[in-house]
C-alpha cells in the first residue's frame, strides 16, 4: 500500500519539546499520525500538549509506546548521537530533519548503523509521508494526495511543487521520500527505488534529483538491473556554478559526475526521461503514466 | 568553505607540516621585510585569491604571474608592489579576475621531485580517501582523466581510523622510499589528524615536495572546511568574513542568508535549495540568467525576507527581482507582507515578479495585490519565470 | 600508577568536572590561607595518601581522622597542622600508615545524595565500562557484593566510541534525572574523555554527588593511569616520582627497575616477573617471607644486577638476599659476574642465596666458586629457597 | 604433530634491524626457524645478515616470501600499528614479542582483529616453540624437547623452567605458547587450551597462571566442558600484596577473581590438579601423565 510508513506506523519524536519539534509533532498529529512519544532529556514524565507523554530517553519511550519509528528535531550538535540512541533503542525507521550536521558525524553515524536492521531517512529532509495515512517529517500535509507515483527526492521544497503539480493534475501519490541534501546520508535514491518497486501499490516512480555527489548514476544503473515501473526525473541545478555550496551541503559539483548534465545521461542512457523544466513536472509525470497505460 | 593559502600553511603548521618559513603581507614594504627576516632565497611571492593557476595567472594590469620567484629581498617588495590591489586573472578566475589584497612571501626551496597528497570525503563511500600520486605540481584532475593508476587511494574506516600502516603503504607507493619513507608517513598521518580533528572536508597538498637535503616539504595547500562543523571549530569560524570576495556574499553572510553570487541580471529570492536552483535553471531556459542563489529557508521570517531583499537592491547587476515561494513551513501571507514592507520601504528601481503556492497562497496574493504597489504575480511557475525575464529585458 | 586526590583533582578539572574550589598546602599556615581566600566554609581538610579509608583513619600520634570538616580558616590551620608530618593508619594502609606530607583544602559544600562513578577496564570483555550506582560514598565492593544490582554497567565498544545518549542512559539508572540529568550525563561523557586521552587505568569518583541548588559535583577522586601509556603523557609521567611513598621503590624507580615493597625479610632478585612471583611464593611455602619483589627483567646487565644489590642491601629488613636466576636472553656467567662485583664492592653483611639456572649456568657457579665470597649456591629450586629461608633464620 | 607452528611455518620479523630484532631473529634462525623476511620501513631492498630479504611493509614481504606468521620486536610506541600491519596483510600468527604497549591501544587492536582470521600471541610474551621445528619468540631453545605436553603460560623465565623440569625428567613438549603478561592480549588459556586438545600429538597440557584478570577461571570452565586430556596447573603470586602490579601489566589484583585463591578454586573445582610448589612442576606433571597412562 505504501513504502516505509502507513497507518500503523508508531511515532516518537526526538527533541519534541524544541521550537521545530513542538511545531511539526503537532502539524503531524493534526495530519493524523500515531505520534505515541516524545523524548526530550531531563523532561522524562512530562505531557506534550496533554497529550503525548514525554520520556528521557528513547529506550524508555520504546518500551512504555512500542513505538517503531522516529521522529528526529534535535539540534545539529546532538543530532548524530540522537540518531544514534534511536538506532541503539531497535528503532526501525529513522527519519531525521535537523539540518547542518557535521560530515564527519554523519560518517561515523552510518558506519554505525551497517549491519544493523535500522533504516535512516535523512538528515536535512523533509521526512517520509504516506497520504492520508501517516506524515512523519515538516512537508505540507494537505498538498498530498493518495495515489499510485511514488516520489524520492533530494530535495525539501522543490518536491512540494512536484507533488502539488501531480496532485493539481489528479495524480495522487503512494509515498513520497525526501532523502536529504547532505553529503552523507541514511536511505539513498536506489534504496527508494527499490522499496518502491517491491511496492504493490506504487504503479510509477519520480526521482528529483540535484549537483553533486554520484547517486543519480547510481539509481540509474541499478534502475536498469532491477526496476520495471515507469520512472521519470528531474534534476536542479544545471545553472549552478562548480565548486559553490548551493545551500543543501551536497549540492556542490566537486567533479564531472556531479554536475547535471552527467546525471541526466547517466537517466537518458538507461531508458528514464529527464523532465527539462521544473514546470513540467505533473505533464511529464502524466505522459510517462500514459504512455505505459496504452 | 575554503581559506586562503597563508590561512591553511598556519593551520597546518599547528599539526607539524613541513612549511617554508614565510609569511603574508599587505603592503610592498611588508613583504620585502618578510624576506629579510627569511634566512636564505629564493623567495616566491604569491597572490592570495581563492582560486587555481595563480602561476599562469595575469593581472589586469598586465603584470604577468600571481606566482613570481624572486632572488632578493627587493625584488620581493617589486613583485609584492604589482600584485597588491590588482585584480589575477586564471583560467579558474573567470573573466572578471579575483582582487588580490594579500601576498605569501616565503623561502622557495630547491625542488627534487613534485607529489600529490590529498584527503578528502569519499560520498559514495561514506568515509574519507586519502590519495597520493607520484605525479604533483599538476592539474591532478588531468592526472586521474589520462592516467587514472597513477592516483593511489587509500579509504579509511572510521571506526578503525588511519595508522601509521596506511600511511607507509601510501609514501611507499608514491615512490618515498629509502629514508624518505618514515618522513613522509608522518607528513600524511598528520595531514589526517588535522582533517579529522578540523573537519575538513579537503586537505590537498599539490605539491608535496621532496627538497634539498632528501626533506618533505609542504609547498602549496588548499584547505576547506565542512561549513557545518565550524561551530565546533570557532577559530576557523572567524576566517569566515576574510574569505567571501564577493562583496554581495559578504552582507549576505552578515545577514545570516544562504546566497551565492552569480554573473546574471535576475535577483532570485526562493524558500529551499533545490527550488532555488530549479528557479535559477528555468530562467535559464527563456534566456534569463540569475545574479544570485539565495535561499531563504524554510522558516525564514518576515525579517529576513526583508534583508534579503536589501542584498537584491543593492546589487548593480540585477534588473529584476524574481520571487518564488512554496509555503510549506512558510506561510505565503507571511512572506507578502514582507514583500510588502521591503518594497514600500526601500522603493526598488527594478521590477519585481512574485510567485507564491502552497500554504496560504491565496491571501498571500491578496496582500500584493491590494499593496497598489507594482508587484507582478503568477500562479504557474512557467509563467511566472517568463515574466521575471521579460522584467529584466525592459530595464536593460 | 596512582595519583593523589589533589592531583587528581587538577587532572579532572582540566577536563571540566565540577570540582569544589581548594588547594594543597604543606605547611599549617598555607592550609589557612588557602581557606582565607575560599568563599565559604565549612571547609574539609583532607590527608593526602594515597589508601581509602582516610575519614575512619587514626593517625600514630593518636589524631582520629585523615579527613576533617572545619567551619573557620583558623580551626583549618589547627587540623592541618595536627595532620601534617603525621602517620595516618586506615584499614588500607596496614598497621604501619602512611606518612601525611601534604593536606587538601576544599570547600565543603552540603551533599543531597552521594552517588557513584567510575570507568575501568573490564579485561574479560577487553574495553571500558563505565559503572555507576545511586549508592555513593560507600565501600563499592561491598555494593556489589551485597546488592550486585545497584551497580549498573555501561560497556563501551572502543570502535563506536562512548556517545552522549550512553551518557544519559546511566545517570537516568542511578536517578538523576530531570534537571539534574544533562549536568550529569556531561559529567560521565568528560570522565570518559579524560579517561581515554590520558590513558587511565581507573577514573573512580566516589562520591559524586547532588550538593546545594541541584548542582552536581565531584567530591573525592581516585585516579590511576597505565604506566606503558606514561610515555605519551609526559606530564602524568611527572607525577611519578611524587606519588612513590616506599622509599625503597624510589630508589628502584631512579635505578629504573621493577621493584615492589614487600614486610617480609627475603630480599629477592629474579629475572621475570612471573618468576618473582614463584619464588616469593615458594619462601613463603618454607616458612620465610619476601621484603620484595623485584623483576631485573630479560635482559638485565652486569649495571641493572649491581643497581638492585645495592637497594637490597640497603633495606634494613633484608636479612638475607636470594638471587634467582634463569637464563635464557640472560646468561648466567654475566649474572654471575655482576654478583661477584657487587658483592666485593658493598660487602653485605647478610648471607647470600644464589641459584642459577639455564644459558651458561655451569659457568656462572664456577665464577661464584672462585670468588672466594661467602656466596651460598642451589641447583635445585626447593633446595635454594630453603636455603634462603634458613639463611634468614641465621641473622635474626 | 603441534600446535600454531610446524616445520613450514615462514615467519617474517618486524623490527628484524633494531637491537632486540636483530639478536633474536638470529637465534630464531640458528634454531632452524624459516625466517624468510624482515621488515624495517625505509630499509627495503637491503638484507638482513646478507641472507634475510628486508622490506618496506609485511605487505610486500607477503608477497615477496609467502611469509604466514610474523614475529613483531617493534618498540612499544609503534607495536600495535605493527600488529594491525600484519594483520592487513592477511599474516595467520603473529607473535608479539613488545613489552609495554599502551593498554588501550591493545583494545583497539583486539576490536581490530574480531571477525579476521589472524591470530594474535602475546604481547609482552616470550612466544610460542614447537621443539625441533620452529621457534618464533625469545626463549632458550635448548631447554626444549620434543614430546607430548602441551604448555600455555602467562610468564616467560617461569615458563623455562616449567620446561627445563619437564625436560630434565625426559618429558617432552608439543608445543609451548607464552600468552604474555598483559591485561588485554591474543591468544587467551581457554583458546591454547582447546588448540591442544585438538591436536593429536599433545598428550597432557600443563598450564601455568597468574594474579589478575581472570582467564583461569575461564580455562577451567571451558575446560570442564571441552577437554579431556589431563591437565595441571601451576599458579604464581599468592604471595602478591592486592593493588600492586607485579612486573607485568597484567599482574594486579583488583578484585577477588584475581588472586591465587580463587583461582585455584576455580581449578580443582573442574578436577585439575594444582601444583602448589614451583619446585614441583616436573613431579607434578610426571605423576599426572603417570596417572593417566595407568
Amino acid at each position: 500500500m505504501s513504502i516505509l510508513v502507513d497507518g500503523a506506523t508508531r511515532v516518537v519524536v526526538q527533541g519534541i519539546t524544541g521550537k521545530a519539534g513542538s511545531f511539526h509533532a503537532r502539524a503531524c498529529l493534526d495530519y493524523g499520525t500515531s505520534i505515541v512519544a516524545g523524548v526530550t532529556p531531563g523532561r522524562g514524565g512530562q505531557k506534550f500538549d496533554d497529550r503525548v507523554p514525554i520520556f528521557d530517553s528513547v529506550a524508555e519511550a520504546k518500551v512504555a509506546s512500542a513505538c517503531n519509528a522516529s521522529l528526529i528535531f534535535v539540534p545539529a550538535a546532538g543530532a548524530a548521537d540522537a540518531i544514534l540512541e534511536a538506532a541503539a533503542a531497535g528503532i526501525e525507521l529513522i527519519v531525521c530533519i535537523t539540518e547542518g550536521i557535521p560530515i564527519l558525524d554523519m560518517v561515523r553515524v552510518r558506519r554505525c548503523l551497517e549491519g544493523t536492521n535500522t533504516r535512516l531517512i535523512g538528515p536535512n529532509c523533509p521526512g517520509v509521508i504516506t497520504p492520508g495515512q501517516c506524515k512523519i517529517g515538516i512537508m505540507p500535509g494537505y498538498i498530498h494526495k493518495p495515489g499510485r507515483v511514488g516520489i524520492v527526492s533530494r530535495s525539501g521544497t522543490l518536491t512540494y511543487e512536484a507533488v502539488w503539480q501531480l496532485s493539481q493534475r489528479g495524480i495522487g501519490q503512494s509515498s513520497c521520500v525526501g532523502i536529504g541534501g547532505d553529503p552523507v546520508h541514511g536511505l539513498g535514491l536506489p534504496e527508494v527505488i527499490d522499496l518502491f518497486d517491491r511496492d504493490p501499490a506504487t504503479e510509477a516512480i519520480l526521482v528529483i534529483g540535484e549537483i553533486g555527489g554520484c547517486e543519480e548514476q547510481e539509481a540509474a544503473a541499478f534502475w536498469k538491473t532491477s526496476s520495471r515501473k515507469p520512472t521519470v526525473a528531474f534534476l536542479a541545478g544545471v545553472t549552478a556554478p562548480p565548486g559553490r555550496r548551493m545551500g543543501h551541503a551536497g549540492a556542490v559539483i566537486t567533479g564531472a559526475a556531479g554536475t547535471v548534465e552527467a546525471k541526466i545521461e547517466a537517466f537518458e542512457a538507461v531508458g528514464i526521461p529527464v523532465i527539462l523544466s521544473p514546470a513540467d513536472i505533473g505533464a511529464g509525470m502524466s505522459k510517462a503514466m500514459t504512455a505505459t497505460v496504452s | 568553505m575554503n581559506v586562503f593559502e597563508y590561512q591553511a600553511r598556519s593551520l597546518l603548521g599547528r599539526y607539524g607540516l613541513p612549511i617554508p618559513p614565510g609569511g603574508v603581507a599587505t603592503s610592498p614594504e611588508e613583504a620585502r621585510q618578510i624576506a629579510e627576516r627569511l634566512t636564505r632565497g629564493p623567495f616566491v611571492v604569491k597572490s592570495q585569491i581563492l582560486a587555481g593557476g595563480r602561476g599562469k595567472g595575469r593581472f589586469l594590469s598586465g603584470f604577468s604571474g600571481g606566482v613570481r620567484l624572486c632572488e632578493h629581498p627587493a625584488e620581493v617588495e617589486e613583485v609584492a608592489r604589482a600584485m597588491l590591489g590588482g585584480v589575477l586573472v586564471t583560467a579558474q578566475t573567470g573573466p572578471e579576475g579575483r582582487p588580490v589584497n594579500k601576498v605569501l612571501v616565503a623561502e622557495a626551496p630547491r625542488i627534487q621531485r613534485e607529489l600529490y597528497l590529498a584527503i578528502l570525503l569519499d560520498r559514495g563511500r561514506r568515509c574519507p580517501v586519502v590519495i597520493g600520486s607520484a605525479q604533483g605540481g599538476v592539474d591532478i584532475e588531468e592526472v586521474a582523466r589520462e592516467e587514472p593508476g597513477a592516483l593511489h587511494r587509500i579509504w579509511v574506516d572510521p571506526q578503525v581510523g588511519f595508522w601509521p600502516y596506511q600511511a607507509r603503504e601510501l609514501a611507499v607507493r608514491i615512490g618515498l622510499r629509502g629514508p624518505l619513507l618514515n618522513p613522509a608517513a608522518d607528513v600524511i598521518a598528520r595531514l589526517y589528524r588535522f582533517f579529522c580533528e578540523c573537519d575538513a572536508s579537503l586537505a590537498e597538498v599539490n605539491p608535496l615536495a621532496v627538497i634539498e637535503n632528501e626533506k618533505i616539504a609542504v609547498i602549496d595547500a588548499k584547505i576547506g572546511f565542512d561549513e557545518n562543523a565550524l561551530f565546533r571549530h570557532p577559530e576557523i569560524a572567524a576566517y569566515r568574513n576574510e574569505v567571501v570576495e564577493d562583496v554581495r556574499e559578504a552582507e549576505a553572510l552578515k545577514a545570516g542568508l544562504n546566497y551565492v553570487g552569480l554573473s546574471g541580471e535576475i535577483g532570485c529570492m526562493v524558500n529551499g535549495a533545490g527550488l532555488a536552483m530549479a528557479t535559477m535553471d528555468i530562467l535559464h531556459r527563456y534566456g534569463g540568467e540569475p545574479a544570485n542563489f539565495l535561499d531563504v529557508g524554510g522558516g525564514a521570517d518576515q525579517n529576513q525576507v526583508t534583508k534579503a531583499f536589501g542584498i537584491l537592491m543593492a546589487d548593480p547587476r540585477v534588473r529584476a527581482i524574481f520571487v518564488h515561494i512554496f509555503g510549506g513551513i512558510m506561510r505565503c501571507d507571511v512572506i507578502a507582507r514582507g514583500i510588502v514592507e521591503a518594497v514600500s520601504h526601500a522603493k526598488p528601481k527594478v521590477p519585481i515578479v512574485v510567485r507564491l503556492q502552497g500554504t496560504n497562497f491565496e491571501e498571500g496574493k491578496a496582500i500584493l495585490r491590494q499593496s497598489d504597489l507594482l508587484i507582478r504575480t503568477a500562479d504557474d511557475l512557467a509563467d511566472a519565470a517568463q515574466k521575471a525575464v521579460a522584467a529584466a529585458r525592459e530595464t536593460r
